[in-house]
C-alpha cells in the first residue's frame, strides 16, 4: 500500500550561515568565488561537497565543507555550527508528498514543490525543514529531541496511506 | 445478504443498505426513544438529519453512541443496540415521564428545585440518569484517526447534479478540484429520483473528473468553514464500529480552497400536528429514496402531506412500488396542474395521527375545514424545503429570504464561496400555519419541544431566538436543529406578527453534522499533542534505568538509583558524591545561544540585565534576563568564547521564550545590529562534572590544567572536540562540558570512566535540585517565579548600570520598589522538615507572609533548609515562622537567614 | 485558522505563525519610562483593522507586521520587519 | 412576580402552564438614571440586582446591545470554583463561591449550581507540589481544598487514564469540593428577573455608541434608542471593554481574544466533578442534559470574530482524550466561542476610571462567570459608593502603571504567554 521508505541518515556537518551587512557584496563576493549564486529563500543550490539551501531570510543552512565561507563572509557574517540539532530522514518513494500531508499544513503535494526547492513548517506539532531532493526523495530536517517521535509518527502514517 | 443484528437479534440487509434502510426493510418501525419523554420513535428521514432514530454502533472501545441509523451503511456482523430505554424498547419505564408532561413543560427545572446546593445535587442525580442518550464506551479506542491536509483551487460540496457538474468543468479547466460527498455513492438527488436510472451519467462524470486529476472523497462531510477558505472535511474511512482495513477508522482533513462551490442542496421540513412524532411518520423524500434506492416500502397505505410539487413524486414511486396512496393531502388551495390519477384533497392539512408504540395506524386531517380520517401505516410528509445553507454561514455569509420558497437563502460572503442547485433556488412551497393541537406537535423531535412549548418561553418573555433555544433546548439535539430551527423561527414569527426573517435567524457553527472527538484529536490522542523530547544520550541514560522526571517536555534522569534505594536515598548519595568527591549529571537541555558578531556585545546587554561587554575573552559570569514589565523572567551564563563570539545559557523551561524574545530583540527591536543569534540548544549536548576531584577528572579527560572558576577554554576529550565551561550551579568546583550532540556517546563514557575511577557518581535533578538549594542558586520557576524583580532576589547589585537593557523602565514602576514586597529568603528548620510549597505564617489563622519554594536537607550535615519568599524578607533574618502545609498535614518552625547555606565565601571555587 | 502571507514564503497556515503583540505595543529600547509603560500597557485593541507583529516562527522565522480585521479576519497588508535580506 | 415553585408547576398543569408571567418587563428607557450599567450579562445584571437589593437604589437601567446573556454569559464552560494562588484572586472568587452556595434561593431561580467538585489533576511531583501550594495558600485563608491521592482521583473519576505509561501520568490531585458548575443562562435570566421584581429597568437591544460628558465627568450615554442620561455609569461588557472604554477615550490593558469551547452529544453520566490540569489547558465537565463540556486555551491572538478555530479546538480535544481515553468515539456536536477581555496580569479590572463617574468591571480573561455574584456585589458596592469595595481594592485599574499587578501565572503582560 505504501510507496515511501523512512531512513534516518548519518549526521553531517552542518551550518548556519548567517549575513548582517551588505547581503549584496557578500552574494557577489560568494558567487565568484563559489561558483553559483547564493539561492534564494525556498531553494537550494550547490552539490554534495557544499550545499546551500535557505529557509531564513538572512540565513542559510549549509551541508558540507564550509572553510571557504568565512573569509567570504569577512566581517558581514557568521557560520554557526548546528550539525548537531537535526536528524536529516531521507523520505523516499513516490509517496512523500502523501505522507507529508499527515499532520502537516504545507502543500507538499504541489507540483511546483520539486526538486531544488526548500520548505520549513510544522507537522505533528514538529518544526520541519523540507528539502525536495528529485521526484522521488525529499530530505527532512527534524529537531534532534524529536526526531525519535517524528520517525514513528511516519512510519505510522506510512502504514495507512491511501489516496 | 449481510448478516448485522439489532438489540441482540440477527437481520439480514442487503448490500449498500443504510442501518435505517436494513431496519425498515425487516419491518422494524420501533427504533429508538425520545430524550425528554421517551416516546416511541421510528425513522424519519434517509440523511444526516435524523432526529429520532439514534443508535449505538459497535462494541468495545469502538462502541458509537447516538449514531444515525440513516447515517451508517451496513457491514458483515454489524452490531447496532437501541438507546435511552430501559429495560428494552418495546416497554420503557422512562415512558413514565411522558405521563407528567403538563408539569415537565419548557424550563420548569428553573422553577423548581429549590434549597441547598446539596439538595439541588440530589434532584440533579436522577435527573442526569435520565438523561444523555447511549452509553460512552469505557474501553479504549484501538483505531487511529488520521488528519491530512489538502489544497485545492476549487473545493466542490456535494456530489448532486449540481455539485458533479461544477466538479467536472473545473477540473477538465486544469484546476486541482476536490469534490466531497457525505453519502458513500455519488448522485444525490439522481437516485432519489430515479433521473440517472442505470447511474451512467454519475459513473462518466466520476471517472472524466478523476481522469483530469480531481480527487473524490465520498462518505466524506464538509463539516467546519474556517478563515480564509479553509474547510474541515471528516471522512468515515470505515463505518461506525466497523474495524478498519488499514487501522485508520475516519480521516480529518484541512482542505485550504482557493474557492468553495457548495452544492449541499436542502433538507425536507417536516409539519407541524398532533402526534407527529410516531413511527410510521416519514419526510417525504425519505420514503422516495427509501422505495428508489433501496428497495424497501416502508408501508402499505400512505397518506402524503404535502405544501409543494416534489411529495407528488414520492406519491408516485410509492405507486409504482406497489403501495396504496390513500391521500395526498395538499395544503395548497387550488389543483397542482395535471390530473395526476391520484386522491388529491386541496386546503387539506394533517391535524394528527394514530398509532401504537411500533405503528401508524391513522391521519386524522383538516380538508376544506372539515375533518377527515383514513386508515393509513405510513404518513410521508413534505413540509417545504430548508437549503443546506449551513457552511455558507460559517463563512460569514449573509442570507436572504426567499418568500416563494419559505426559506432562507445564500447571500453575500466575505469569503470565496458560491451555493448552486438546490441550495441557492429551493422549490416553492405554500405556506402553512400550524392549526393543531400545540402540545402533542413536535418541532424538535430528539429533544421532545412542541409548539406549545415554543408559546411558554414567549409568554415568559424568552423572544429573542436565542433565549428561546436556550429555554426550550430547541434545535440543541444531536440533529443540531436541521429539522426544527425553521417550525421554530415560523411559531416565534407568528407570535410576533412578523414575517420570519424579521424574527431572527441563529448563526450556525461548526460542525455541520457531529464530529468524532478522537477524529479532532487525531494522532494528539496518544500523547496530548506533546511529543517527549529525547536526550541526545537518552539510551545512555535509560540503559542504567533511572527515575526519570518531566522538565518541560523532556524528561531528565531525575536519579540513578543502585540496588533498592529509593529516590531520596539516591539523590543523598549523589548530592553527596558531588560534595566530598565528584559527580556528574546530563545538562544538555539548558538553553543556548551562539552570539557573533561586531555588536555581539551591544545585543547581549539588551537581553541581560548584567554588563557583558567588560568580560575578556575566555571568561564567563551569571546573568539574568529580565522582561519588559522589569521582573526577572530567566537566568543563566555568558560567555566570551571569542572578540566577537558569545554563548549565552539560560533555563531549559524557558528556553523556547528565550529564544522567540532574543529574536523579537534581534529582529524587530534592533535589525541594524551586527550580529547572529543562533539557538544551539540542541547542537550541543551538556555533561556537568561536579565536586572536589572534578578538577582532577577533567585535568585527566582533556590532559591539560583545566580552566580557573569562571573560565572557558576548548579541548579534546576521547577525541571529540569540546568547550569546557568552568561553572557551578552545585557550589563545588565544576565543569561543564559541551560537544555536538551527535558525539556526545564517546564523550560521555570517557567522562563516566574518568569519574568512576576517582569514586564518584552520577547524579540526577534531584540531587541538582538539594544541591543548588543548599548553595543558594536560583531556579527559574522556582524562586524566579515571574514575579520577582532584581532587588527581591538581591540580584541588584549586578544590574548595568549604564541601563539599556530590556526591563529597565518597567523596573522604574514605583510599586516595584515598595515596602512589602516578597523577597527571597533562607529558612532553616527549628523544629520538623520544612514542606516545600508550604505557607509562611506567624501564626493560625494569619495570612501567609510569604511561602517556601523549595525545600531541601543540608547534605552533609543533616538538617531541614529551604529558600523561600517573604515579605519584606530581608530585614527579617532571626526570625521564627511557621511553615505550614494544611494539605498534607506538614508542618515546621524555621527560622529566616540568608539564602546561602554552604560555603558562603566561595572558597569551593577556588583551586 | 487564517492563512498568512508571509513575505518571505508566501502563503502559508497560520498554524506556522506565532502572534507576538500589536504594533502599538513594541516598547522602543529608548523610549522614556512613561513612554515605554503605556506602550506595554494599554491598546487600541479596536474592533477593526490593528497592525500585528507575527513571527513565522515554523516556517522562515521572519517577523512581520499584519494588517488584520478583527472581525472579519481580512488581511489588508502585510510587511516584512527584520535585517536587509537578499530576495 | 410569580413565585417560581413545584406547586406552580402543578398548578400549571392544569391550565397548560399558562399563568406564568414575563421573567422581566421589556420597558422603554427613561430620560436619565441614577445608575447606567452598560451591559447585560451576568456581572450587569447582578450589579444591577445588588444595587437595587443591598444599596437600596431605584433608579437603574441595564442596557444590552442585544439580548440579556448573550455574551460571555451564555459562551463559557460554567465552571464556578474559587481556587486560585494569589490571595486577592482567592479572596474574590470564594466571596462568589459562598454566594453561589446560595443562589437558586436568592433569585428564586434555579440557577443549578451543582457542587461536584473541581479538580486540578497534577502530573509529576513537581505538579503535586505547586498544587499543594496553591491549596496550603487557599486554606490558610480558610478556603477549603484537599490534596488528593491517585486512588482518590480514579475513584473519583474511573475513566481518567491511570496508567503510569500515560503522556501525563497522573499523581494525584487538587480538588475544590464545593466547586461545580452551573446553568448559566439561568445566572443571567435569574438576575434579570430579581432585578426586574425591584425595578431595573433592563433594556435590550439598545447599543451604547458613545457618552455624554461634562468636562471631565460622563453625565449619561448616547444609544441606538436615545440619550440617556445617568450619575454614573458602569461599564460591564468583558470582552468588549477595550471598545466600550475607547468612546470614553480610555485604553486600557486589554486585547480582546476569542475563548471557545464545545460540547460532545449527550451520553449517560461518565464525568463526575470538573476535570482540569496543572500541566495541560483543558477542561471537562459533564452537563445534566449529558453532553461532555470541553474548554481549552484562548485563540492566543486578538479577536472580535466570535468564531472558533480548528487548531486551538484541536488541542484541547488531543489534550483531554490523553487524559480521559474513553471519550475518543463521542461525537462533539457544538461549539461556541466568546469574545474575552486578556488583561495583562489576568486578572480583573474593577474599579474607578480616569473619568469622572464612569467606572469598569471587565478585564475578566477566561475566569469571569464563577464571579458573577461577587462582582456583582463588590461592583454594585463601587457604583453605589464610588469607592472600591475591599475585595476589588486590588484590581483597581491603576495597578499597572504602577507595577502592582496580580500576575498568577507569572508570565507577565503578554496576554498571549499566559
Amino acid at each position: 500500500m505504501t510507496d515511501v521508505t523512512i531512513t534516518a541518515l548519518p549526521a553531517a556537518p552542518l551550518h548556519a550561515l548567517e549575513i548582517w551587512s551588505n547581503p549584496a557584496a557578500v552574494a557577489t563576493r560568494f558567487k565568484k568565488a563559489g561558483g553559483f549564486a547564493l539561492p534564494a529563500i525556498g531553494r537550494s543550490d550547490g552539490s554534495d561537497a557544499l550545499r546551500l539551501i535557505r529557509y531564513e531570510p538572512t540565513v542559510w543552512l549549509v551541508e558540507g565543507d564550509v572553510s571557504a565561507l568565512s573569509g567570504i563572509l569577512a566581517d558581514d557574517g557568521a557560520l554557526t555550527a548546528i550539525g548537531g540539532s537535526v536528524v536529516r530522514v531521507q523520505l523516499s518513494g513516490k509517496g512523500w508528498r502523501t505522507l507529508l500531508m499527515e499532520g502537516g499544513v504545507f502543500d507538499a503535494e504541489n507540483p511546483n514543490f520539486a526538486s531544488g526547492c526548500s520548505a520549513a513548517t510544522i507537522i505533528d506539532h514538529v518544526n520541519v525543514r523540507l528539502h525536495v531532493v528529485d521526484d522521488d526523495t525529499c530530505h527532512a530536517y527534524v529537531p534532534l529531541s524529536y526526531s525519535e517521535a517524528m520517525i514513528h509518527f511516519w512510519t505510522t502514517a506510512a502504514l495507512s496511506l491511501t489516496r | 445478504m449481510i448478516n448485522f443484528s439489532f438489540d441482540g437479534k440477527t437481520y439480514q440487509a442487503q448490500k449498500g443498505d443504510t442501518l435505517a434502510a436494513a431496519l425498515l426493510r425487516n419491518g422494524i418501525g420501533l427504533v429508538g426513544r425520545s430524550f425528554k419523554y421517551h416516546r416511541p420513535r421510528g425513522i424519519m428521514t434517509a440523511g444526516v438529519e435524523e432526529p429520532n432514530a439514534l443508535v449505538t454502533v459497535g462494541d468495545g472501545g469502538r462502541t458509537e453512541p447516538n449514531t444515525r441509523a440513516t447515517d451508517v451503511f451496513v457491514y458483515e456482523g454489524l452490531v447496532a443496540k437501541s438507546q435511552n430505554r430501559w429495560p428494552n424498547l418495546s416497554f420503557d419505564i422512562g415512558a413514565v415521564f411522558g405521563l407528567a408532561a403538563p408539569v415537565l413543560s419548557a424550563g420548569f427545572y428553573y422553577k423548581t428545585f429549590f434549597g441547598s446546593a446539596k439538595r439541588w445535587m440530589f434532584y440533579e442525580y436522577f435527573i442526569r440518569k435520565a438523561a444523555g442518550l447511549g452509553n460512552a464506551p469505557t474501553k479504549t479506542d484501538p483505531d487511529h484517526f488520521s488528519q491530512r491536509a489538502a489544497f485545492c483551487d476549487v473545493l466542490v460540496v456535494g456530489a448532486g447534479p449540481a455539485g458533479l457538474s461544477a466538479a467536472l468543468e473545473a477540473a477538465e479547466a486544469g484546476k486541482r478540484v476536490i469534490l466531497v460527498e457525505q453519502d458513500n455513492i455519488l448522485g444525490a438527488s439522481l437516485i432519489r429520483d430515479g433521473q440517472d436510472r442505470d447511474g451512467a451519467w454519475v459513473e462518466a462524470t466520476q471517472a472524466r473528473i478523476r481522469a483530469a486529476g480531481g480527487r473524490i472523497l465520498s462518505r466524506t462531510t464538509a463539516s467546519g468553514y474556517w478563515e480564509h477558505d479553509l474547510v474541515t472535511l471528516t471522512q468515515r474511512v470505515a463505518e461506525p464500529g466497523q474495524i478498519p482495513m488499514h487501522g485508520v477508522a475516519q480521516r480529518l482533513w484541512h482542505v485550504r480552497a482557493g474557492q468553495v462551490i457548495l452544492a449541499t442542496g436542502s433538507i425536507e421540513r417536516p409539519m407541524a400536528f398532533g402526534h407527529n412524532d410516531r413511527p410510521g411518520v416519514m419526510l417525504s423524500q425519505a420514503v422516495r429514496t427509501y422505495v428508489r434506492r433501496f428497495g424497501v416500502v416502508p408501508g402499505k397505505r400512505v397518506v402524503i402531506a404535502t405544501n409543494n410539487d416534489d411529495a407528488y413524486k414520492t406519491a408516485y414511486a410509492l405507486k409504482a412500488a406497489g403501495a396504496e396512496v390513500v391521500a395526498v393531502l395538499d395544503a395548497r388551495p387550488a389543483p397542482a396542474g395535471t390530473d395526476s390519477g391520484l386522491p388529491v384533497y386541496n386546503n387539506a392539512v394533517p391535524l394528527s395521527t394514530k398509532g401504537a408504540r411500533h405503528c401508524l395506524k391513522s391521519v386524522t386531517a383538516l380538508v376544506h375545514g372539515l375533518t377527515e380520517s383514513w386508515d393509513a401505516d405510513l404518513i410521508a410528509v413534505s413540509g417545504g424545503f430548508t437549503p443546506v445553507v449551513h457552511l455558507h454561514m460559517q463563512a460569514g455569509g449573509t442570507l436572504d429570504w426567499n418568500d416563494a420558497a419559505q426559506a432562507f437563502v445564500p447571500a453575500a460572503s466575505r469569503q470565496n464561496v458560491t451555493t448552486i442547485g438546490g441550495a441557492a433556488n429551493p422549490d416553492p412551497v405554500f405556506n402553512v400555519v400550524p392549526v393543531s393541537k400545540p402540545k402533542k406537535s413536535f418541532i424538535d423531535f430528539q429533544n421532545d419541544v412542541t409548539l406549545s412549548d415554543v408559546d411558554l418561553a414567549w409568554a415568559e418573555g424568552y423572544r429573542s431566538v436565542e433565549h428561546l433555544k436556550r429555554y426550550t433546548t430547541l434545535g440543541m439535539a444531536t440533529d443540531q436543529g436541521k429539522l426544527s430551527n425553521m417550525a421554530a423561527l415560523g411559531r416565534l414569527a407568528e407570535k410576533q406578527g412578523v414575517a420570519i426573517p424579521e424574527a431572527g435567524l441563529t448563526t450556525f457553527r461548526p460542525p455541520y453534522t457531529p464530529v468524532t472527538m478522537g477524529l479532532l484529536a487525531g494522532a494528539g490522542a496518544k500523547d496530548a499533542g506533546a511529543h517527549v523530547r529525547r536526550l541526545a544520550l537518552y539510551d545512555v541514560h535509560a540503559a542504567k534505568n533511572p527515575i526519570w522526571q518531566p522538565l518541560g517536555y523532556w524528561f531528565r534522569p531525575r536519579a540513578y538509583p543502585v540496588g533498592s534505594e529509593t529516590l531520596a536515598q539516591a539523590a543523598m548519595r549523589e548530592a553527596k558524591a558531588v560534595r566530598s568527591n565528584v559527580g556528574m549529571t546530563d545538562v544538555s537541555t539548558l538553553a543556548k545561544f551562539e552570539v557573533s558578531g561586531p555588536d555581539a556585545s551591544a545585543f547581549l546587554e539588551i537581553i541581560c540585565a548584567t554588563t557583558v561587554g567588560k568580560l575578556a575573552v575566555g571568561r564567563g559570569r551569571y546573568t539574568f534576563m529580565l522582561r519588559e514589565d522589569g521582573f526577572v523572567f530567566d537566568d543563566g551564563t555568558v560567555w566570551r568564547l571569542d572578540e566577537n563570539r558569545y554563548l549565552l545559557t539560560s533555563s531549559t523551561g524557558g528556553a523556547d521564550r528565550m529564544a522567540t524574545h532574543i529574536s523579537y530583540v534581534r529582529q524587530y527591536l534592533c535589525p541594524h545590529l551586527r550580529v547572529s543569534a543562533v539557538n544551539v540548544q540542541e547542537h550541543y549536548a551538556g555533561i556537568a562534572v561536579a565536586g572536589p576531584q572534578a578538577k582532577a577528572a577533567l585535568a585527566a579527560l582533556i590532559g591539560e590544567e583545566p580552566s580557573r572558576h569562571m573560565s572557558t577554554v576548548t579541548a579534546m576529550i576521547a577525541g571529540v572536540p569540546v568547550i569546557v565551561l568552568a561553572a557551578s550551579y552545585s557550589g563545588e568546583r565544576a565543569f561543564e562540558i559541551y560537544v555536538e550532540a551527535s558525539q556526545a556517546g564517546p564523550v560521555w563514557a570517557a567522562c563516566e570512566a574518568e569519574v568512576a575511577k576517582q569514586g564518584g557518581a552520577l547524579y540526577g535533578l534531584e540531587a541538582m535540585e538539594f544541591l543548588r538549594i543548599e548553595k543558594g542558586h536560583l531556579v527559574v520557576g522556582g524562586e524566579v517565579d515571574g514575579r520577582m524583580t532584581p532587588h527581591d532576589l538581591a540580584l541588584d547589585k549586578m544590574l548595568n548600570k549604564a541601563g539599556g537593557y530590556v526591563g529597565a523602565s518597567g523596573l522604574s514602576r514605583p510599586a516595584l520598589s515598595e515596602a512589602g514586597r516578597r523577597q527571597l529568603v533562607g529558612l532553616e528548620a527549628i523544629e520538623g522538615d520544612i514542606p516545600e510549597g508550604a505557607m509562611l505564617v506567624t501564626g493560625e489563622g494569619v495570612s501567609p507572609q510569604g511561602h517556601v519554594s523549595a525545600a531541601a536537607f543540608r547534605i552533609m550535615d543533616g538538617g531541614s533548609i529551604a529558600l523561600g519568599q517573604l515579605t519584606d524578607g530581608f530585614a527579617r533574618h532571626g526570625e521564627e515562622l511557621i511553615a505550614t502545609s494544611p494539605t498534607r498535614g506538614q508542618m515546621a518552625r524555621v527560622r529566616v537567614v540568608a539564602p546561602h547555606f554552604y560555603d558562603t565565601a566561595g572558597e569551593r571555587y577556588r583551586d | 485558522m487564517m492563512q498568512f502571507t508571509c513575505p518571505h514564503c508566501g502563503p502559508r497556515d497560520q498554524a506556522e505563525f506565532i502572534y507576538e503583540r500589536t504594533a502599538d505595543a513594541v516598547v522602543s529600547l529608548d523610549a522614556a519610562p512613561e513612554e515605554a509603560m503605556k506602550s506595554l500597557f494599554t491598546r487600541n485593541n479596536p474592533r477593526g483593522v490593528d497592525e500585528e507583529i507575527w513571527r513565522h516562527t515554523y516556517g522562515c522565522r521572519a517577523w512581520m507586521v499584519i494588517a488584520r480585521n478583527r472581525v472579519t479576519n481580512e488581511i489588508s497588508a502585510t510587511r516584512a520587519v527584520g535585517p536587509e535580506a537578499l530576495p | 412576580m410569580s413565585q417560581y415553585s413545584a406547586f406552580g408547576l402543578l398548578r400549571g398543569a392544569l391550565n397548560g402552564q399558562k399563568h406564568w408571567q414575563p421573567a422581566w418587563r421589556d420597558p422603554e428607557p427613561k430620560s436619565h438614571y441614577d445608575i447606567i450599567i452598560i451591559g447585560g450579562g451576568g456581572h450587569g445584571l447582578a450589579t444591577a440586582y445588588y444595587l437595587a437589593k443591598v444599596h437600596g437604589l431605584k433608579n437603574i437601567a441595564v442596557l444590552e446591545k442585544g439580548w440579556i446573556g448573550g455574551g460571555n454569559t451564555g459562551r463559557n464552560t460554567t465552571i464556578v470554583r474559587s481556587n486560585y494562588r494569589l490571595k486577592p484572586l482567592h479572596d474574590l472568587f470564594e466571596f462568589g463561591l459562598k454566594m453561589w452556595e446560595h443562589l437558586s434561593d436568592e433569585l428564586n431561580y434555579n440557577v443549578m449550581f451543582s457542587p461536584r467538585g473541581a479538580m486540578f489533576l497534577g502530573h509529576s511531583d513537581a505538579d503535586m507540589t505547586k498544587l499543594a501550594e496553591r491549596g496550603d495558600a487557599m486554606r490558610c485563608d480558610g478556603i477549603d481544598v484537599d490534596l488528593m491521592t491517585r486512588d482518590e482521583v480514579q475513584k473519583l473519576e474511573p475513566l481518567l487514564d491511570m496508567s503510569r505509561s500515560a503522556r501525563f501520568p497522573i499523581e494525584g490531585g487538587l480538588i475544590q469540593r464545593r466547586g461545580g458548575t452551573a446553568r448559566h443562562d439561568a445566572v443571567a435570566w435569574g438576575y434579570a428577573r430579581g432585578a426586574d421584581s425591584l425595578g431595573v429597568d433592563i433594556i435590550q437591544k439598545c447599543e451604547v455608541t458613545g457618552f455624554v460628558r461634562d468636562g471631565d465627568a460622563v453625565v449619561g450615554v448616547e444609544t441606538t434608542r436615545g440619550r440617556i442620561n445617568a450619575g454614573r455609569v458602569g461599564i460591564c461588557v468583558a470582552g468588549h471593554s477595550g471598545y466600550v472604554a475607547g468612546l470614553a477615550g480610555l485604553k486600557l490593558p486589554v486585547e480582546s481574544q476569542t475563548l471557545q469551547a464545545m460540547v460532545t452529544e449527550g451520553v449517560k453520566p461518565m464525568i463526575n466533578s470538573v476535570i482540569m490540569s496543572q500541566s495541560l489547558h483543558c477542561y471537562i465537565s459533564q452537563s445534566d442534559k449529558g453532553g461532555i463540556v470541553f474548554g481549552g486555551d484562548p485563540d492566543n491572538w486578538p479577536s472580535y470574530a466570535q468564531r472558533g478555530n480548528p487548531m486551538v479546538m484541536e488541542r484541547a480535544v488531543a489534550q483531554g482524550l490523553a487524559l480521559v481515553p474513553a471519550l475518543s468515539r463521542l461525537r462533539m456536536v457544538r461549539t461556541w466561542s466568546g469574545v474575552t477581555d486578556m488583561s495583562f496580569d489576568g486578572a480583573p479590572i474593577i474599579g474607578e476610571t480616569p473619568v469622572k463617574n464612569l467606572f469598569l468591571n471587565g478585564g475578566w480573561c477566561y475566569g469571569g462567570f464563577k464571579a458573577t455574584p461577587a462582582s456583582g456585589w463588590t461592583y454594585a458596592h463601587t457604583l453605589a459608593t464610588g469607592k472600591p469595595h475591599a475585595l476589588n481594592a486590588p484590581f483597581a485599574l491603576d495597578r499597572f502603571e504602577r507595577g502592582a499587578t496580580i500576575d498568577e501565572t507569572g508570565s507577565g503582560p503578554m496576554p498571549n504567554s499566559r
